[in-house]
């Protein structure tokens, strides 16, 4: 039909075989794909785009705070943090690594050809679209300031701006969440290549795997939860109406069974990178795979047994209270099992210390102190000291941002080149881990002293006596916000100009790097047949760039 | 077993715990108001919601057997029985919309215009919370009806156009197991709420 | 949906006179329900309908969702989702149903050492 | 005073200050913890970076495969598991006691509402966002909020507990130093949410004494009264004989049997009820819809007056009541208060401070 000669096209195709990027082209063909490696673009790039709102969110709260009075009305500051919140935890956090590097890597990793229900995926992608787009005219409307814990009364009656727009954008992110991790599930179960038995699943796929229990068990509760602040909102008649006898702290049990969880939502998925890059950089089978999987899913279990560890000083009842604490230290068991297992993987190995490797390394660093900290929060007498200061902001600080994004750059590092075929610049990319670690150190180290002062969280003006602690808070967050940025432009670089690379740049072990990259649509020519596990690592063998 | 039943099923357990949010408010205030329930249930119609119920086991049934006809390549059965079911299915809603017209002219609706006639004064105040539960749970129970009746639709007109057989029924399946689903939530919804104080035929 | 879905020549036909025995049973509990309220049976009255509504509904989910002819994978599934409901409503109610031992935290109350006496 | 532990603190601003007995317990968990943090991050890091450096990439080694060890991976579940109980016992059991008031504490009424703290003492002072107690007392503050959740914080006694609407909550402490810390609400209520500070003044005796001797205009419970009067409380609650509604003679934390048979005691949150939502239960033998709503009508500083007035009446004994009925034997015994011995000595004088509201 066409009867022009199209050159470029041709050309393209003659100097590069066909991939899953150059296939089609236009916009329709991103637009309507259901590969889920181009749906796990759009999410990557719609995620970075919230990544940058929230991160310029956070930049003004910090930079409110260098005066004791601050430099915003409390008004403003309360609409920055609750919008650095909602956007960061619905928008950033929950989807980062699965919607993204889990889209791209999970049905690669079993031997698939794509996941199990495509068109859901996209629809995912668009109810995420949706939410954001919800989020964002709440944002341009004049934002919320309920914080993003949503907690009644103060949504369903007291709040004068747009929580309503706000929990709707949530709701609809939750959805996005709910059909990604059933997608995964599906898919695990029942897509898996022959040969690929449970025991021979990546960590990856294991991490994905109890992520996406938590979120189809744990979403529809918040989902509810919102709908009945919604209807509370709009009709002023409700469940959690102290007026007629209902009690506010219901809404956080339903909302923290959910939003509970959720925090392993956002850190499963990095846990099960960096069992991948550990094992590759140190050339060796994770120590204690079994254990590994094992504690994925003990977590993403126990995960739910705990939520009422947020709420010791509400009025909860005090035996409900201590057994949720003790419960509580039920799941710290295996993360310190994840954290032991990784150091230990290193043992006898042979180390090499790549960019995903720093970035392996400071998540190791990093999530142990903010694990740690936990205990400080999950014990009861020291919560009650600690509850609401700037403490637990440092503490989940640690485990989101130091561990949760630092694993997802770890994570991008490590597969930018089968997921571009090129290779970014190695000297930016330690430059920017490094950075990044001091940077985040800075920030959230003064944090943990300001909350033992006794400095409360969400206050837009604090005595003079914590400015100094503040100040160097916000000096390390200026140094975090421009290393955030150095990534982000070297890995785009890479993208166009990067040197290409070869199917397996790491002589990582693993289905996904025995195909091409970027891989074609189908990720397989043919299904793979699976003879051994993921890890098979032996000695490198040569220089890795191709 | 193939994929599209097991992402049913997953679906439906994120429906459960969509549902369990609600019905944890439910066990809370109940326990909390038990007197105030067992008054407030006294202003369900019983025989109503009783019937409601029939009608909607009748669905289950009629779209069990659609399901058994299309497994058996029976087309023009299971047009027939999709018709079925969505017949029942219309019939509850209809009714439903009747009992929610009958709350609003008994000023039974939460809010300002909370007027319950008849209501012990000691009970007036937490009332309001039982219908607001009401109100949620079999207004969510109904939207998810609206739903099925849209699927159903959807159903018979592929139905029609001889798309199912013994081959070839996993929409239908699902569909089913969506239905019966929404059916099991007002298994419970109808003794939890029109059944909490007694009543008298 | 995926709707490439292919014919599983194993799957379970149900015999029409058992769809139509559980229909039955069905409708009679529902009318047993009923029935049972207009009796004061103090707290057994919840304990009834709440087991007649469990009877039912693992009927339904038994017989016409086909749960006993699929696979241990949707049973387990099954049972996965029943197990997390009940951690949400229990630990919730916990809460609730202890919260009185102690004495300040008492939201409206009666009081606890003597609890709702009839 | 405060410029001086300021100056302190900008010294060692790694101490929080510490004013009670209870929080010096705090600490030392604290301290335990972190030493604990300290020994596992040690324990981390080396191996992380001992390993790494150890293993690094050699030329002509090549990595061993090990597969992993049971044994280990039991060791070092159990050992911090174990470690994790003790902080679990310890922390638990400082929560409870701390949730558990001792008998003799001095009751100060705390009313959250944006963006404020109003303070009702016994004897009859009322304050805004500075807390006055005597040094070496038990102190308990009961709680309640006049819109959204707060939440009321002293980081120097470590503690703390949310207020919650429609709940009475409380929280105790007794403070060993004489003072002035800071007060936050710690659960974010709105606009002005960081305005919601305060400070807690801990007062020697004496002068504790004397602050208390200024202005007060009578007791919480004569200021009970006085509303009492106001509203027309007074014209069916008789004092002495039946009249269209309960006596309240004696009726403070005694069971009260209700027309629906439950049988309640009146304490703190059923009198609130019955002041606010008097329909929401009904004395055996009377009639509802007598008593009009006070819901929105009085604002909990003057429920907790009312209560404190009722409170009063308790000591006295109930003449006998056709409509209250308590049954033989509950046993449950009357928690009437102690005279207020720090609180009853000073003489109402006119006022010199006295914030009124």
């Amino acid at each position: 039909m066409a009867t022009t000669y199209q050159p470029t096209t041709t050309e393209a195709a003659a100097e590069e075989p066909v991939n899953y990027l150059n296939v089609e082209h236009g916009w329709k063909s991103w637009l309507f794909t259901t590969d889920h490696k181009r749906i796990a673009l759009l999410y990557l790039f719609s995620i970075t785009l919230m990544f940058i709102t929230g991160g310029a969110f956070a930049i003004l709260v910090r930079l409110h705070l260098t005066q004791p009075q601050g430099l915003f009305s409390p008004e403003t500051y309360n609409r920055l943090f609750t919008m650095h919140g909602v956007v960061m935890i619905f928008f950033f956090l929950v989807p980062s690594i699965p919607a993204t590097l889990g889209n791209f890597l999970l049905p690669i990793m079993i031997g698939a050809k794509d996941l199990a229900f495509p068109r859901i995926n996209l629809l995912s992608w668009y109810l995420y679209m949706g939410g954001a787009l919800f989020a964002i005219f709440a944002v341009a409307r004049g934002g919320v300031d309920t914080g993003w814990t949503f907690y009644a009364p103060y949504s369903t009656t007291y709040s004068n701006s747009y929580v309503l727009t706000a929990a709707m954008g949530a709701f609809f992110a939750g959805f996005s969440s709910i059909t990604t991790g059933l997608n995964f599930i599906v898919t695990v179960h029942k897509m898996r290549a022959p040969g690929m038995n449970w025991m021979r699943m990546p960590l990856m796929v294991w991490a994905n795997y109890a992520t996406g229990l938590i979120q189809i068990l744990g979403t529809p509760v918040v989902a509810i939860a919102l709908v009945l602040v919604g209807i509370e909102r709009v009709m002023h008649v409700g469940i959690f109406d102290p007026n007629v006898g209902g009690d506010p702290i219901l809404f956080q049990h339903i909302f923290w069974f959910y939003s509970h969880p959720a925090v392993y939502i956002m850190i499963l998925p990095g846990m099960g990178v960096i069992s991948e890059v550990i094992a590759c950089f140190s050339r060796k089978r994770p120590f204690g795979y079994e254990f590994i999987a094992a504690s994925s899913m003990g977590i993403a279990i126990l995960g739910f047994l705990v939520w009422g560890h947020h709420m010791f000083v509400t009025g909860q009842s005090v035996y409900t209270g201590i057994v949720f604490s003790f419960l509580t230290f039920f799941v710290a068991v295996p993360s310190a099992v994840k954290v032991f297992n990784w150091t230990a993987t290193m043992y006898k190995g042979s180390v090499t210390f790549e960019s995903p490797m720093l970035y392996a390394f400071a998540f190791i660093g990093l999530f142990t102190i903010g694990g740690l900290t936990g205990l400080y929060l999950s014990t009861m007498a020291t919560d009650v000291a600690l509850h609401g200061t700037y403490f637990v902001v440092a503490h989940f600080h640690f485990v989101m941002v130091g561990g949760m994004v630092v694993a997802f750059l770890a994570g991008l590092h490590f597969w930018w080149p089968k997921i571009c075929g090129r290779m970014y610049s190695e000297p930016w990319a330690k430059f920017a881990a490094l950075l990044i670690f001091a940077g985040f150190n800075l920030t959230f180290l003064p944090q943990f002293v300001l909350g033992y002062l006794g400095m409360p969280r969400r206050y837009a003006a604090y005595p003079p006596e914590f400015q100094v602690l503040n100040v160097l808070s916000t000096a390390g967050a200026s140094i975090l916000g421009i290393a955030f940025f150095i990534p982000m432009i070297y890995l785009t670089y890479a993208w166009f100009y990067g040197p290409k690379v070869g199917p397996n740049p790491w002589q990582a072990k693993g289905l996904e790097w025995t195909i091409q990259s970027p891989p074609t649509t189908f990720n397989f020519d043919q299904t793979p047949t699976v003879t051994e596990e993921a890890y098979n690592y032996g000695p490198r063998e040569e220089n890795y760039v191709a | 077993m193939d994929a599209d039943t097991l992402g049913m099923w997953t679906f439906l357990i994120t429906e459960v715990l969509f549902f369990g949010g609600m019905f944890a408010a439910y066990a809370v205030y109940r326990e909390m108001f038990p007197l105030a329930f067992a008054a407030t249930s006294e202003f369900m119609n019983v025989k109503i919601g009783a019937a409601n119920t029939a009608v909607l086991i009748c669905s289950s049934l009629t779209m069990a057997m659609a399901v058994r006809s299309a497994q058996i390549s029976k087309t023009s059965h299971l047009i027939r029985y999709l018709f079925g079911t969505l017949f029942f299915g219309t019939i509850f809603l209809v009714v439903k919309a009747f009992e929610y017209h009958a709350k609003y002219v008994e000023h039974l609706i939460p809010g300002p215009n909370f007027h319950p006639d008849n209501l012990a004064p000691q009970f007036m105040h937490n009332a309001q919370i039982l219908f607001f539960l009401y109100f949620c749970m079999t207004g969510m129970h109904a939207v998810h009806m609206i739903v099925g009746v849209g699927l159903l639709t959807f159903l018979i007109i592929m139905a029609y156009r001889n798309a199912y057989n013994e081959h070839y029924f996993a929409p239908v399946e699902m569909i089913g197991l969506y239905w019966h689903f929404v059916d099991i939530v007002w298994i419970f919804l109808f003794p939890l709420l029109y059944l909490i104080g007694h009543w008298h035929w | 949906m995926s709707s490439n879905a292919s014919a599983n020549s194993h799957v379970h036909i149900p015999k029409v006179g058992t769809l139509i025995a559980v229909f039955v049973t069905l409708i009679v509990l529902t009318f047993v329900t009923a029935e049972v309220a207009t009796f004061d049976l103090g707290e057994l009255n919840v304990i009834v309908a709440l087991g007649i509504a469990c009877t039912k509904a693992t009927l339904v989910a038994w017989i016409f969702m086909g749960v006993r002819y699929t696979s241990q994978l949707t049973k387990l599934f099954c049972v996965a989702g029943l197990v997390f409901l009940s951690i949400l409503l229990l630990i919730t109610f916990s809460d609730y149903s202890t919260r009185h031992w102690t004495y300040h935290a008492r939201p409206w109350a009666t009081n606890p050492s003597l609890g709702t006496s009839k | 005073m405060w410029a001086s532990s300021y100056r302190f603190l900008a010294e060692i601003p790694f101490v929080a200050p510490i004013a009670s007995k209870e929080a010096g317990q705090i600490d030392l968990l604290w301290w335990f913890l972190n030493a604990v943090s300290l020994v596992m991050t040690v324990v981390i890091f080396a191996g992380v970076i001992g390993f790494a450096f150890k293993y690094r990439k050699k030329p002509g080694v090549d990595p061993v495969p090990v597969h992993g060890s049971n044994v280990l991976e039991i060791t070092w579940s159990i050992i911090p598991f174990l470690v994790m109980l003790i902080m679990f016992w310890w922390g638990a059991q400082l929560f409870y006691t701390s949730q558990n008031p001792p008998k003799e504490a001095e009751e100060i009424f705390v009313v959250g509402k944006q963006w404020m703290w109003k303070l009702q003492y016994p004897d009859g002072n009322r304050g805004m966002n500075e807390l006055n107690v005597p040094v070496g007392k038990a102190v308990k503050l009961t709680m309640a909020s006049e819109d959204v959740i707060h939440s009321f914080s002293i980081p120097a006694l470590r503690v703390r507990h949310d207020v919650v609407p429609g709940h009475y909550d409380a929280l105790w402490f007794r403070a060993t130093v004489p003072g002035k810390y800071r007060i936050f609400c710690t659960e974010y209520c709105g606009d002005r949410h960081s305005q919601m500070i305060g400070y807690l003044n801990v007062r020697n005796q004496d002068d504790y004494n004397n602050w208390a001797s200024g202005g007060s205009t009578g007791t919480l419970a004569e200021q009970g009264q006085a509303l009492f009067t106001q509203n027309g409380c007074s014209t069916c609650h008789l004092l002495n004989e039946q009249g269209r509604c309960p006596i309240l003679k004696g009726l403070y934390n005694k069971p009260v049997l209700l027309n629906d048979g439950r049988t309640v005691i009146a304490d703190d949150a059923y009198l609130r009820e019955s002041i606010l939502q008097p329909n929401a239960k009904i004395v055996s033998g009377f009639e509802a819809n007598i008593m009009p709503n006070f819901q929105g009508q009085l604002s909990e500083e003057n429920v907790i007056q009312l209560i404190a007035y009722i409170k009063s009446l308790a000591s006295t004994a109930p003449p006998s009541q056709t409509g209250t009925n308590p049954p033989a034997g509950t046993g449950v015994p009357p928690a009437i208060r102690k005279p207020k011995t720090i609180l009853k000595e000073q003489a109402p004088i006119a006022a010199v401070r006295a914030p009124q509201q």
